[in-house]
C-alpha cells in the first residue's frame, strides 16, 4: 500500500508548476464580442466588452464605477487578437461567457465563414451564443450602457430569451450553432438586425439616471438573410414571423385582423406547420393554430358566427402573407421553404407548385364576452 | 506481617514473588483445636469486609469437634465459608494470577491444597448514558469499563441460549480479559472462526484498550478507514448480534468491538432502528449526502476557482471575482489556511470541558472566519465552504468515519488544487478501488453495493419497517438466512 | 530531462526496497522489474532525443508491404 | 492466477465499459465524415460482426474450459512458438492500453486543460489504473458495479432531455449517395477498434463462473447499441456536416446543451464520465496485459510488472505526433493489424488444436483437456 502513495507524491512533486490555475482576478470576463472587417484593407476590429466585478457588487465602495469596459483592437487576421489583447488588457481574455457576438453589415456581406471557423476552433468560445448583425456602427452600440440590465451582453441575452419562448425548442433559431449549422443548406437562415437609436454612443454612467430610454438604446429591427455563411438581403420583423412559422420554428405569434370596419387582435397559439408532399401536385403546406383573442373593437355581440368570421379572416390573413413570402423567394431566388434539401431539384424549385391550407380554431376570448359599444341609431 | 513456618514451602514462594509489595497480607488463621491455615490476599484489589466477615470469622468459630462428620480439614473450610468458592487449583503459579486478580487465596498445610475464593473489589461507576454517542429516542445505558457487567448488559437485551462467550486472556503483562461473543444459530461459522484465529494469535505485552486489539485483528493496516465497528451502546451490540455479527468485550474499557464492519453500516446509527422507518430512510440519506458534502465541498471549490471557472453561471463568477479582489494568496492556499484553522480549532473544542468542546469550535470557526473576511485574508465563499464541510463532517454517527472523511477531504483538496478537476476525478477512484479492495473479515467492504445483492439495500440504503424485515442481512452469509 | 531522471530513480529506488522487503520474492520478479522499467527507459530515451522508436510507424510499414 | 470469481453481471458490465469505453467519444466524428447519415447503419453490421467475431472465441474458449487466453497459446502451440504468439498478444494488450491513454490526454488536452502536458494525464491515470491492477480483478469489477448507475444515469438524462428539444429530422436526408461496399471499405477500422479489442477478455474467462456466455455477448450488443445511440445523436441535433467536422461530437453537444438559464455549462460532468470510463477502460486492458506478463513469466506478484509498466505505456502512448496521425493510421492500418489477433491466431489455434486431436485421438466431445 505504501509504494503507491510515494509513486503519487513524486507525481504531484513533478507537477507542482500546475499548469492550467488561473486565478478569478486575473480573468477578463468578456460579455459581448463585436467584430468588423473592413472590406478594402481587410483589417479586423474586434471589441471586447469585459465586466468589472467591483463595479456590479453593490457591497463594494460606490457602485458609480462602470459595470462594464469595452476594449477593441485592429488586426489583420483573427488568430493574433488573443495575444493583441495583452498589448492594452490587464487580464487575461476569458471567452466562455460570452451571450453574443455582433457582426456589422458590411462584414455580413462579405460572408462570415472565416469567422464561424476561428470561433469553433477553441473550446473556451462557447457556439450557442446569439449571433446579431448591426446596421449602426459598432463603436456606438459597444460603447453605450444599457438601462435595467447594467450588463449590455445579458441585456441582449434577456431580450433574446423573451423573444424566443415563442419558438419550438424555447430558443429562438439566432444562435451561433443554427448559423454554422446552415453553411451547408441552401435554405437560408435569419439572423436579428439591430440599430441604435442615436448616434452618440451613451458611454457614460450619467446614462443611466436619464428616464427616456428610447433616445439612446439598442433595437431589434428585423432579420438578416444568410445563405452558405454570407449576408445577401434583409427582412422586416413580419416576414422574418412568416418565415420561421413557415419552417415550423413558430409556435405563437399575434396578428391583427379587419372585421366589420373594426380591429381585433389576435394571438396564434401551437401553431402546427405539416408538409405533405404529394408526388403529382407539390407541396402542401397545412398550417392549423389556436387563436385567442386580446383586442376585440368589433360593435357587434359576439357570437358562435362571428368567432367563425374571425378565424376566416385569420386564415386569409396569413394565407395572403404566406403567398407574399413565396413570392418573394421566388423573386429573390432564395429557396426560404428550404424545398431544395428537401430533394427537390436545383432547377425545379422556383416553379414547384406550393398551396397552403390553413385552418385554426377561435379557443379563448378573454375575460369580457363581448365589447362594449353604442348602438348605431 | 507474622512470622510463617519455614514448614510451608509454598506460602514462602508466594511471599518470595509478592512479599514485596505493601499490599499484599498473609494471615495464618487457626481453627479452633488443632490445625490453622494461610489466608493470602491484596488489600487494595480485594473487598476487606467480605474477606474478614466471610472467610476469617467463619474459619475461627468452626470448632472440629461438633461436626466431626467431615474427614478432613478442607470439606470443613468449604462448608463453613459462605463465599462461593472460585476453584480449587494445586498448581504452584496459580496461587498469584488469583492473588494478582483480586481473589483470596487459603492454604491449608493439613490437606495440602489450595482454595481460592473471588474477593475482587468492584467499585466501578454506575450505568450512564455514552456521551459519545447520545440518542434522542432509545435506551440511555452505556457499557462499563468491568466486563462482567457489559456482559450482564448483553445478556439482559439477548436472553437466547445461543449466546455464546469464549473467554481469553491476552498480554503478558496485563493478562486482560477478552470475550467474544456472537448467536451460534445466526453468525456464520467462517466469521467466528475467524475472529477466533485473529484473537488467539495475537501476542503482546499489553492490551490497555479495545483500539489494541483493534489493529490486531483488523485486515488491512494502512486504511483510514474503520474496519471494526467500536461503539458504547449495549442496544446497538445487542442489534449487530441478531444480525450475524461478531462482537469482542475487553476488560477495562466501554467500547465493544463489532465486526464485520462494511462502509454502508457507517451510515446507520443504532437511532435509526428507534425512529419510523421513513423518518429514518431520510436521515440515512442525508448522512450519505453530507458524506459526500464533506469529501467533495472545498476540493471542488478549489478546482473550480481556480481551473475551471466556466462551470460557474456568470452572477456567481462576478460575485467571486469581486470577493476575492483584495485576496492575496491563490485558491488553495487560501483553502488550507482555513481548513488547518478549523481543524486545530476543533481539536481545541475536543480538549475542552465537553459542554463546551463542541460549540467553542463551530462559534470559534464562525468568528475567526468572520474577522479573516474583514482583513481581507479569505474570500467570504471560502469561510461558507470550510463551516459547511466541517457541520457535514460531525454528522457521521462513528466518530473514526468521521476522521477518515476528514483525511480524505484533505487529500482531495491538494489533489483538486493541483490538477483541477482531473486530479479529484482521479483520487475519487484511487479512493473507490481502494474502498473495495478492504475486505472485513472476509467480508467485502462495500457488500450490498460492490457485489450488488440487492436482497441487502433493504436495510442498507433504505431502512425499511420492521414487519418487513424477514431474513437478516445476506452479505454475511448468516445460517438462518443461508442461500 | 533531469526531472525525469531523477523521477526514474527514485522509482527504481522505491521498486528495489519493496522487492526486496517481500521475502518470497523470486528470482523471476527482479528480472522481470528490471526488464520492463528498462524497455520503458529505452523508449522514453528516444523519445528525448526526438528519433522516436515508432512501432505504430513500423506496423504500418509492414502492412504495407503485406497487402 | 489469483482465486477470483466475476459474476456474470460484473462480467457483463466489464464487457460493456471495455467494448464501449472510449468509442463512443471518438469515433463518431470520423465515422459521420466517412458515412455521413448512414454511419448507425454501419455500426448496425459493426455490432453484428462483433458478435460473430466474439462467438468464434467463446467457442475456442469453450474447447479450453478453465484456461485464459495465454495458457491456450502456451497448450496449443508448445512452449516457444507459444510464447512467441503469447509476446504478440501482450504487446497487443499494451497498445490497446497506450491508446486509450493516448485518447485521455488528446481529449483533456483539446477541450480542457490545454496546457498541462499530455505526459502529466498519462502518468496520473496509469498509476491509478496500476493500483486497480494491483488489487486485483475482483476489485475493477466492483468498482465497475459500483460507477455503472452513476455514469449511466448522468449520461443519459441530460442527452436525452437536449437532444429531444433539438431534435430535426431535416439532418437525416443529407444528399449522400450510399453503396455499401465503398462505405463498408471506407469503415472497417470500426469493425477493428471496439469490437476486435475483446480478444483481450479472453483472459479473464476463467474468472466468471456462471453465464458466461451470455453476459459475454450481451455486453458486447449493449456497447453496440450505445455506438449506434451516440452516432444518431450528434446527426438529430448537431447536423451531419457540423458533426463531421468536430474532433468530439458529443462533448460539443454537451456543452449546447441548455436547460434553464441558470443550469448551462455542463460539459464538466461529460468529462468527468469520460475519465472514469477510460479510467475503467484502461484498469481492465492493463489487467489484461499484466496478467499475461505474470503467466508468461510464472511471476507471482502483480506489483511487481504493473508498476514498471507504466514507464513503458506513458512512454508508448507519446508516439503519435497528433491526432490527425493518429486519425489516419486508424484510418488505414487499424483494421488489418486487429485482425492478426482478432482471426489469424484465435482461427490458428483452432487449427492446430483440431491437427493435434487427430494424431492424438478421435475427436471425443472436443473439451477433454489435452
Amino acid at each position: 500500500m505504501l509504494k503507491p502513495i510515494c509513486l503519487w507524491a513524486c507525481i504531484i512533486l513533478l507537477c507542482t508548476g500546475c499548469w492550467d490555475t488561473k486565478e478569478i482576478n486575473q480573468l477578463a470576463i468578456v460579455n459581448l464580442g463585436g467584430v468588423d472587417k473592413n472590406p478594402e484593407t481587410g483589417t479586423i476590429t474586434a471589441y471586447y466588452q469585459v465586466i468589472n466585478p467591483s463595479g456590479l457588487s453593490a457591497r463594494l465602495s460606490g457602485g458609480q464605477n462602470a459595470a462594464v469596459y469595452t476594449f477593441h483592437f485592429k488586426e489583420y487576421s483573427l488568430g493574433k487578437f488573443t495575444v493583441k489583447t495583452n498589448t492594452l488588457m490587464p487580464r487575461q481574455l476569458f471567452m466562455p461567457h460570452m451571450q453574443a457576438i455582433i457582426v456589422t453589415e458590411r462584414y455580413a456581406k462579405q460572408g462570415v465563414l472565416d469567422l464561424l471557423n476561428y470561433y469553433e476552433l477553441s473550446p473556451e468560445r462557447r457556439s450557442n451564443i446569439v449571433f446579431i448583425v448591426t446596421e449602426s456602427p459598432l463603436s456606438t452600440i459597444m460603447n453605450s450602457y444599457t438601462p435595467l440590465d447594467r450588463i449590455p451582453g445579458r441585456y441582449i441575452r434577456s431580450l433574446t430569451n423573451l423573444t424566443g419562448q415563442g419558438y419550438t425548442s424555447g430558443f429562438e433559431p439566432i444562435r451561433m450553432r443554427d448559423m454554422i449549422k446552415s453553411i451547408y443548406r441552401r435554405k437560408p437562415t435569419v439572423m436579428p438586425t439591430i440599430k441604435y437609436t442615436s448616434n452618440r454612443s451613451a458611454d457614460t454612467t450619467e446614462r443611466l439616471e436619464e428616464a427616456d430610454v428610447n433616445k439612446q438604446s439598442i433595437v431589434f429591427t428585423g432579420g438578416a438573410v444568410f445563405i452558405h455563411g454570407r449576408m445577401v438581403g434583409r427582412f422586416d420583423i413580419p416576414t422574418k414571423l412568416i418565415f420561421s412559422l413557415l419552417n415550423g420554428d413558430l409556435i405563437t405569434y399575434v396578428e391583427t385582423v379587419y372585421l366589420n370596419g373594426s380591429m381585433i387582435d389576435l394571438e396564434a397559439r401551437d401553431i402546427q406547420a405539416e408538409r405533405h408532399w404529394e408526388s403529382g401536385s407539390g407541396l402542401t403546406m397545412k398550417v392549423h393554430a389556436n387563436l385567442r383573442v386580446i383586442n376585440n373593437q368589433q360593435n357587434i355581440v359576439m357570437s358562435e358566427q362571428n368567432l367563425h368570421a374571425i378565424e376566416e379572416a385569420f386564415n386569409k390573413k396569413l394565407e395572403e402573407k404566406a403567398q407574399s413570402l413565396l413570392k418573394l423567394a421566388r423573386q429573390k431566388n432564395w429557396d426560404l421553404l428550404g424545398l431544395q434539401d428537401q430533394g427537390v431539384e436545383e432547377r425545379k424549385w422556383r416553379t414547384f407548385p406550393v398551396s397552403f391550407e390553413i385552418s385554426s380554431s377561435a379557443r379563448m376570448i378573454g375575460n369580457t364576452i363581448g365589447p362594449y359599444f353604442f348602438e348605431k341609431e | 506481617m507474622s512470622g510463617f513456618d519455614p514448614v510451608e514451602p509454598i506460602v514462602s514462594e508466594i511471599k518470595a514473588v509478592l512479599g514485596h509489595s505493601p499490599d499484599f497480607i498473609c494471615r495464618k488463621v487457626v481453627i479452633q483445636g488443632l490445625s490453622h491455615v494461610y489466608c493470602m490476599y491484596l488489600t487494595t484489589i480485594t473487598d476487606s469486609s467480605v474477606i474478614d466477615e466471610l472467610i476469617v470469622k467463619p474459619i475461627k468459630e468452626t470448632s472440629l469437634q461438633d461436626n466431626q462428620s467431615f474427614k478432613d480439614s478442607v470439606s470443613l473450610l468449604r462448608a463453613s465459608i459462605p463465599v462461593p468458592e472460585k476453584k480449587q487449583i494445586a498448581s504452584k503459579d496459580d496461587p498469584v494470577k488469583n492473588i494478582l486478580e483480586g481473589n483470596c487465596v487459603i492454604w491449608d498445610p493439613s490437606s495440602q491444597t489450595l482454595l481460592v475464593y473471588c474477593t475482587a473489589k468492584n467499585d466501578y461507576r454506575s450505568i450512564t448514558e455514552p456521551s459519545s454517542e447520545a440518542v434522542i429516542r432509545g435506551p440511555r445505558e452505556g457499557f462499563l469499563e468491568d466486563i462482567e457487567s457489559n456482559v450482564g448488559l448483553i445478556r439482559k437485551r439477548l436472553k437466547s441460549s445461543n449466546l455464546i462467550f469464549e473467554e481469553f486472556s491476552i498480554g503478558s503483562a496485563t493478562k486482560t480479559t477478552i470475550y467474544m461473543t456472537y448467536l451460534a444459530n445466526v453468525a456464520d461459522d467462517a466469521i467466528v472462526k475467524e475472529f477466533r484465529s485473529r484473537i488467539s494469535a495475537v501476542q503482546t505485552d499489553s492490551i490497555l484498550e479495545s483500539a489494541y486489539m483493534e489493529e490486531w485483528i483488523q485486515d488491512k493496516t494502512f486504511s483510514p478507514f474503520p474496519q471494526v465497528l467500536s461503539t458504547e451502546r449495549p442496544d446497538a451490540v445487542a442489534a449487530k448480534l441478531i444480525e450475524g455479527q461478531v462482537a469482542v468485550l475487553t476488560q477495562g474499557t466501554p467500547m465493544v468491538l463489532v465486526g464485520p464492519l462494511t462502509f454502508f453500516q457507517m451510515f446507520s446509527s443504532p437511532e435509526d432502528y428507534y425512529q419510523r422507518a421513513d423518518i429514518a430512510t431520510l436521515l440515512r440519506w442525508l448522512r450519505m449526502f453530507s458524506f459526500l458534502l464533506a469529501i467533495f465541498t472545498p476540493a471542488l471549490y478549489v478546482a473550480i476557482v481556480s481551473f475551471h471557472q466556466e462551470l460557474l453561471p456568470t452572477p456567481l463568477l462576478i460575485n467571486l471575482a469581486a470577493q476575492r479582489e483584495e485576496v492575496p494568496f491563490p485558491a488553495i492556499v487560501e483553502a488550507l489556511i482555513m481548513i488547518i484553522t478549523f481543524e486545530i480549532l476543533r481539536e481545541a473544542g475536543l480538549r475542552m470541558p465537553r459542554i463546551a468542546g463542541q460549540a467553542i469550535s463551530i462559534v470559534g470557526a464562525l468568528v475567526i472566519g468572520q474577522a479573516a473576511v474583514e482583513a481581507g485574508l479569505v474570500s467570504a465563499a471560502m469561510v461558507i465552504v470550510v463551516s459547511l464541510t466541517a457541520i457535514s463532517n460531525f454528522i457521521s454517527p462513528l466518530y473514526s468515519f468521521g476522521i477518515a472523511q476528514r483525511i480524505i477531504q484533505f487529500a482531495f483538496m491538494l489533489l483538486s488544487g493541483v490538477m483541477g478537476l482531473f486530479g479529484l476525478m482521479c483520487g475519487v477512484f484511487f479512493l473507490l478501488v481502494h474502498l473495495v479492495s478492504i475486505r472485513s473479515f472476509g467480508v467485502k467492504y462495500m457488500t450490498p453495493l460492490a457485489p450488488v445483492i440487492v436482497s441487502d439495500w433493504k436495510d442498507t440504503l433504505v431502512r425499511i419497517p420492521h414487519n418487513w424485515m424477514k431474513r437478516p442481512t445476506g452479505s454475511l452469509r448468516t445460517k438462518k438466512g443461508r442461500r | 530531462m533531469t526531472g525525469l531522471i531523477a523521477l526514474f530513480v527514485v522509482f527504481v529506488a522505491i521498486g528495489a526496497f519493496f522487492l526486496s522487503k517481500d521475502k518470497n520474492g523470486t528470482g523471476r520478479d527482479y528480472f522481470l522489474f528490471i526488464a520492463i522499467t528498462l524497455l520503458g527507459a529505452l523508449l522514453w530515451g528516444s523519445l528525448i532525443q526526438r528519433r522516436p522508436i515508432d512501432i505504430n510507424q513500423l506496423i504500418g510499414d509492414i502492412l504495407d508491404r503485406l497487402v | 492466477m489469483e482465486n477470483a470469481r466475476i459474476s456474470g453481471w460484473q462480467m457483463f458490465v466489464i464487457t460493456f465499459f471495455f467494448t464501449a469505453g472510449t468509442t463512443w467519444i471518438i469515433l463518431p466524428g470520423k465515422l459521420i465524415s466517412d458515412a455521413k447519415q448512414y454511419s448507425w447503419l454501419v455500426c448496425l453490421w459493426a455490432m453484428v460482426y462483433g458478435l460473430a467475431i466474439a462467438l468464434l472465441w467463446l467457442f475456442l474458449a469453450k474447447r479450453f474450459p478453465g484456461k485464459n487466453l495465454i495458457e491456450i497459446v502456451t497448450l496449443v502451440l508448445g512452449r516457444w512458438a507459444g510464447g512467441l504468439v503469447a509476446l504478440f498478444y501482450i504487446l497487443y494488450f499494451t497498445q490497446i492500453a497506450s491508446w486509450v491513454t493516448r485518447n485521455l490526454s488528446d481529449f483533456m488536452n483539446i477541450s480542457l486543460m490545454p496546457r498541462t502536458p499530455q505526459s502529466v494525464f498519462h502518468v496520473m491515470v496509469l498509476i491509478i489504473c496500476a493500483y486497480a491492477v494491483v488489487k486485483g480483478i475482483e476489485s475493477i469489477a466492483m468498482v465497475t458495479e459500483l460507477l455503472t448507475p452513476y455514469l449511466h444515469f448522468v449520461f443519459w438524462i441530460p442527452v436525452t432531455w437536449g437532444v429531444a428539444r433539438e431534435w430535426d429530422w431535416q439532418n437525416f436526408n443529407v444528399p449522400f449517395e450510399f453503396h455499401f461496399l465503398n462505405t463498408f471499405d471506407q469503415t472497417k477500422y470500426l469493425l477493428g477498434f471496439p469490437f476486435m479489442e475483446t480478444v483481450s477478455l479472453m483472459m479473464l474467462f476463467p474468472y466468471v463462473h456462471n453465464r458466461l456466455k451470455t453476459s459475454y455477448l450481451l455486453g458486447v450488443f449493449a456497447a453496440g447499441t450505445i455506438m449506434i445511440l451516440s452516432v444518431l445523436m450528434p446527426i438529430g441535433s448537431l447536423g451531419v456536416e457540423r458533426s463531421a467536422h468536430l474532433v468530439y461530437p458529443i462533448f460539443v453537444l454537451f456543452r449546447e446543451m441548455q436547460f434553464t438559464g441558470f443550469l448551462e455549462h455542463l460539459e464538466a460532468i461529460l468529462a468527468i464520465n469520460i475519465l472514469f470510463v477510460v479510467c475503467l477502460k484502461l484498469s481492465i486492458v492493463f489487467y489484461c496485459a499484466v496478467l499475461a506478463i505474470c503467466q508468461l513469466f510464472g511471476v507471482k506478484k502483480r506489483s511487481a510488472v504493473a508498476y514498471p509498466l507504466i514507464w513503458f505505456l506513458s512512454a508508448y502512448s507519446l508516439l503519435f505526433e497528433n491526432i490527425v496521425m493518429n486519425v489516419e493510421w486508424v484510418d488505414n492500418y487499424l483494421f488489418h493489424y486487429y485482425a492478426l489477433y482478432g482471426i489469424v491466431f484465435p482461427v490458428l489455434l483452432l487449427l492446430v488444436a483440431w491437427m493435434r486431436r487427430m494424431n492424438h485421438a478421435p475427436l471425443s466431445g472436443g473439451n477433454r483437456p489435452a
